[in-house]
């Protein structure tokens, strides 16, 4: 029995592997190493198919049926890597424009800052209702990737 | 006399046109900034010449640079690709006065054609019908905006922001509501300006539920100009094309001689030489308005090589030498679709991603064919555009040639980097592109809320047992030492090397 | 109603197969042999199916096991490629009695037409002319040399000695010279024995200096029968083909119009159904003769497609299912080029070679489609034939397409196993090659005493210095321990879990 | 400097390399290290080319500019691999026919022996004038890649 925690939008998933004979098992599915860095993944259902795998960072990146998931593994002990409630920059760029200021209400989906990056101009949007804790940059700022821009704090 | 050919690009279109001189037997010779060492395209050239530089102004957009690039290695032209330098009349002209040959058209014609709003009054006065709109030659800054203002209440709502220097979706804004209009207007302006360097806006009529028909042409220095039929690009994300295929799933054989004398008729009405593509919109009422020519080669030009038979990039070498072209009549056989790979998350707004292409395998076989500037292995950064591939496919029917991309889609494997591949999968499956019935509003009709990728709990479940079982197998470990050693790892003496290229 | 295919091939033709039945959305199966776990076309397979045995003949060749397995699967029909059990009447008769759909010709016309010295009475009496020969009927073992010496003295010399069952040059040998001839009929009978169960031989006259061409017929249940022009297949070694075109680079509208109204009779004659291909010598007086029906999709089979704008293999798969044809009516456009990439020796004979394919990159760019059985770290062994893969080219003219293949077979890259891609790729700069001036004893003439790799002394020095070079870097330790990692190396607790698929 | 010593058919190479700053060098030649097992070689002329290279058992193999060269490297002290005038199978098969006798002398170029492997029949042709030494195998014998087939005494 092997036991993995992923993140998930939903919170911590908890997955744990049966070793059956030479395979791993997950409520029905069943998995066996293929070649070239493939697995062989059995379906409940009995179909069968080639997985791709491959760990960048703390991610696994799965490629199966022509889908594509992303997992990331939450090591024990460790605290979550998300900074809840900070809205990240996506990649390195330039801030354009704030849109909003610190103490003020916003509801899910409202524009709080202008990101201009790869030649384009991206807004930065409330993913929740909440009230703008802290801003972290102002516009001309230069960003790096990663870097939390503001701070929301959820309202209950 | 074209001998050796200067590509003053990057990526896949740089691919595209040093395999074609190859084949041509002519030489050719790459530029390469030093963030772009090791790229695909630096491989296919013969010589490759360093530029220095950090950003895009001071290495893929210096003409003194990429001149120099030329003389010191005895290139007697320059392609230029699409993007960068390609529309840039005074390159044009620097190239032609530095005694190498500009393969493209004219800079007059660049001119012309470039200055969207110059355009749209060349074409009213050829005859060719253009989307009602207003252009706005306002040169004081502080009363553009209110220039802009008067001019879109007499265009009248919902209506569309377009740069006069534009290209490729940059600075663009539609705008449905007046109260949008300003904040629309400045952001326009802020791109526009920051990509082209030129704030010009001009507005058009929002023809929405339109179709975006576009015109291939080719002409000679022999007196023949030509049309190659249309493609159909109306699947549009951040009003840029995601999507393309020709022929056009509901052309008529009378609407392609109309629109292709229309796209014939405006080439001419600039000396046009070499390769272009005139842009129309066809509204739903069967009306077609002329919306821009793009000046150089296209992104989506292989749809037209498939189901035309005819080589642009050859021809372009060709009529640049000056060849007469080598193609016959038009002859339209089969379909092909194309679809862009971009670097972007589809489930967020289509927001650029960057990041390693860990695993990069396309797909394969018959009527497949893949334009790539990257392969497995490199870094997605955010010095260039998120563009990195085309799939496109071909089939003797559209119906095949759906399920020929679909199962292409389905085969193509890329983790590392978010990219739109099951975007462009879910697309395959929509209705309004099944039936052929896609318009400009395509995507935000199909996706109000934006697209997300449908759920399957038992894919899903199953991804979660291979990333565990991926743990417990240690392919993670696996993959990383094979990957160091791929670059020139720990044991070799020489760990340096590898950045010694060119 | 065809709604599962059972693929009873393997390697490259397996791969074309399956990968059409997943774009027309019909479901598929592959059968393995232990020795052909892992291979390319398993993986392309909805269901793999592991057949019991080593030979060929206790696997690919064993009917029992295959009907089984296509019953065991639910598959309703069985598709049966090139070579294998494509023309073994008796097993289409059994499929047929087993409620499966044979996705070929009548069990009637495989044997009409698989014999071939029926196949040359059968002509006769339609009307196609044959070449001048005789078919020796003696079945008496003892008294058949003799039978054949004395066919051999009427027909004359030089003649050829032909497999009445052979196929892929198997069972054939040239005879110039009566002194040869005992020892060469008794091979060649041995040969084919030992290829087909069936030592009988017939004789032809051997018409040195003609071209090998050949025509696509299709033909559907609604009464259709077409043909789809002509493919140029004369450049051949060891009597088989290794680089064949479309179209003929001689061949004339009139010329294409009667050798394919002769094919079409030749089709008619046995009721044909599906896919074949008649095969002609073209003299050099412009005189055709027939030579054999392959009454199966063929190797050369992409050619065809490429110039035509037909998917044979998709037609295939209409017909078996009872719908007429898609294609109109023949539309040649632009030329097409197949070079077969054999694991062989050509500078020893064209020896067939073994070992891993270490490194295996294709060619890649516009215009090239590869049919490969085979990926990187494969292992080709003696099991099988030893055609790895297609390289196909299409340009706009057959100049563009012989410059296309040169392209592509430079930038072929492949180490661990000997092939002929470098000896394709000296064909193409062969006169006869460039001139299209081919006949079935060009490589003889070529290379009388054997091909050799030209000397390049700066090229050789230089690939020493590579061999030094990538030793004192450790290139080799570098891609072992990569290697035994991407099999599940030691650090894996499942190290023998790659043995279990399917 | 680094030495080594191949195998060619004109008897052994030895190549030495000269160390050069970062690069490697061998007679104007010289070499650095792309990617992905790659070369970066630089011809005397100052074109250069990518070579790829890999190693299976004691051969290198060398792809630059559409040629393939094979060359085996012989170790410092080892003998040559090959037994000089031993006929080797290419591959593995089934000895059809036996076409000399020992003591028997033949031309270069003299069919010794008919293998069939691969479905086809092959011939084993002498590869210079000699006298038949020893046969080793029999008509109907399996053979393994690489035995010894016949040994043949080259005339002087």
């Amino acid at each position: 029995m092997m036991q993995y925690t992923f993140a998930s939008s939903d919170g911590p998933i908890e997955v744990t592997l049966a070793r059956h004979g030479e395979a791993l098992q997950l409520s029905g599915y069943s998995l066996a190493q293929h070649d070239r860095g493939r697995l062989l993944v059995t379906l409940a259902n009995g179909t069968t198919c080639i997985a791709h795998a491959t760990k960048v960072g703390d991610v696994w990146w799965v490629h199966l049926n022509g889908r594509t998931y992303r997992w990331e593994r939450i090591e024990p002990g460790s605290s979550s890597a998300h900074d809840e409630g900070g809205l990240v920059a996506p990649m390195p760029g330039k801030v354009l424009e704030v849109l909003v200021r610190e103490g003020q209400s916003v509801e899910a989906g409202t524009s709080l800052m202008v990101l201009e990056a790869m030649k384009m101009e991206h807004r930065i949007v409330a993913s929740t209702d909440g009230m703008v804790a802290h801003i972290h940059f102002q516009a001309g700022e230069q960003v790096a990737q990663g870097a939390v821009l503001l701070d929301l704090e959820e309202t209950e | 006399m074209v001998s050796k050919v200067l590509v003053a690009n990057r990526g896949e279109i740089a691919c595209r046109i040093l395999r074609a001189c190859s084949e041509a037997g002519i030489g050719s010779v790459a530029i390469c900034a030093p963030n772009d060492q090791g790229s695909l395209f630096t491989e296919l050239a013969d010589e490759v010449v360093l530029l220095e530089g950090t950003t895009i102004g001071e290495t893929y957009l210096d003409q003194e640079q990429i001149i120099a690039a030329a003389h010191s290695t005895g290139a007697d032209a320059i392609h230029p690709g699409f993007g960068f330098l390609s529309e840039r009349a005074e390159f044009a002209r620097h190239v032609s006065a530095n005694g190498l040959i500009w393969i493209g058209p004219s800079p007059e014609a660049i001119d012309q054609m470039g200055d969207k709003m110059t355009a749209r009054q060349t074409m009213r006065a050829a005859g060719v019908p253009v989307i009602p709109g207003e252009e706005v030659e306002e040169v004081d800054e502080a009363k553009t905006l209110e220039a802009l203002r008067g001019a879109a209440q007499r265009v009248g709502y919902p209506l569309l922001l377009k740069a006069s220097s534009g290209g490729g979706g940059k600075g663009m804004r539609a705008v449905h509501d007046p109260a949008d209009f300003d904040q629309a207007a400045s952001a326009a302006q802020r791109e526009a300006i920051a990509a082209f360097g030129d704030g010009r806006i001009y507005i058009e009529r929002l023809l929405t539920g339109s179709k975006h028909i576009e015109i291939q042409v080719l002409a000679d220095r022999h007196g023949r100009t030509i049309h190659l039929g249309e493609r159909e690009c109306s699947v549009q994300r951040r009003h840029q094309k995601v999507f393309e295929e020709a022929p056009g799933p509901t052309m008529t054989p009378e609407l392609r001689e109309a629109m292709g004398q229309a796209a014939v008729a405006a080439a001419q009405a600039v000396d046009y030489e070499g390769a272009g593509t005139v842009e129309f919109l066809l509204a739903a009422s069967g009306e077609f308005f002329f919306l821009e020519m793009n000046t150089r080669i296209q992104v989506e030009h292989p749809v037209t090589e498939l189901v035309t038979g005819v080589d642009i990039v050859r021809e372009q070498l060709r009529i640049a030498n000056g060849e007469p072209m080598s193609c016959g009549d038009l002859m339209i056989r089969g379909h092909a679709i194309e679809v862009r790979l971009y670097a972007e998350d589809a489930a967020n707004n289509f927001l650029p991603a960057i990041g390693p292409l860990a695993v990069f395998r396309p797909p394969e076989g018959p009527g497949i064919r893949l334009d790539t500037g990257v392969r497995e292995g490199d870094d997605i950064t955010p010095n260039y555009d998120p563009m990195l591939a085309k799939l496109i496919v071909w089939a003797p029917s559209r119906v095949e040639a759906l399920q020929k991309m679909r199962r292409a889609l389905d085969e193509f494997v890329i983790l590392g980097t978010t990219t739109n591949v099951e975007f462009l999968r879910d697309l395959c499956d929509a209705q309004p592109v099944i039936d052929g019935s896609t318009t400009t509003t395509t995507i935000d009709t199909l996706w109000p809320n934006g697209w997300n990728p449908p759920q399957d709990l038992t894919l899903e479940d199953a991804s979660l047992l291979v990333a565990a079982g991926a743990e417990t197998l240690g392919l993670h470990r696996q993959r990383e030492r094979s990957a160091k050693e791929g670059t020139g790892g720990p044991e070799s003496p020489f760990a340096t090397l590898n950045r010694r290229y060119p």
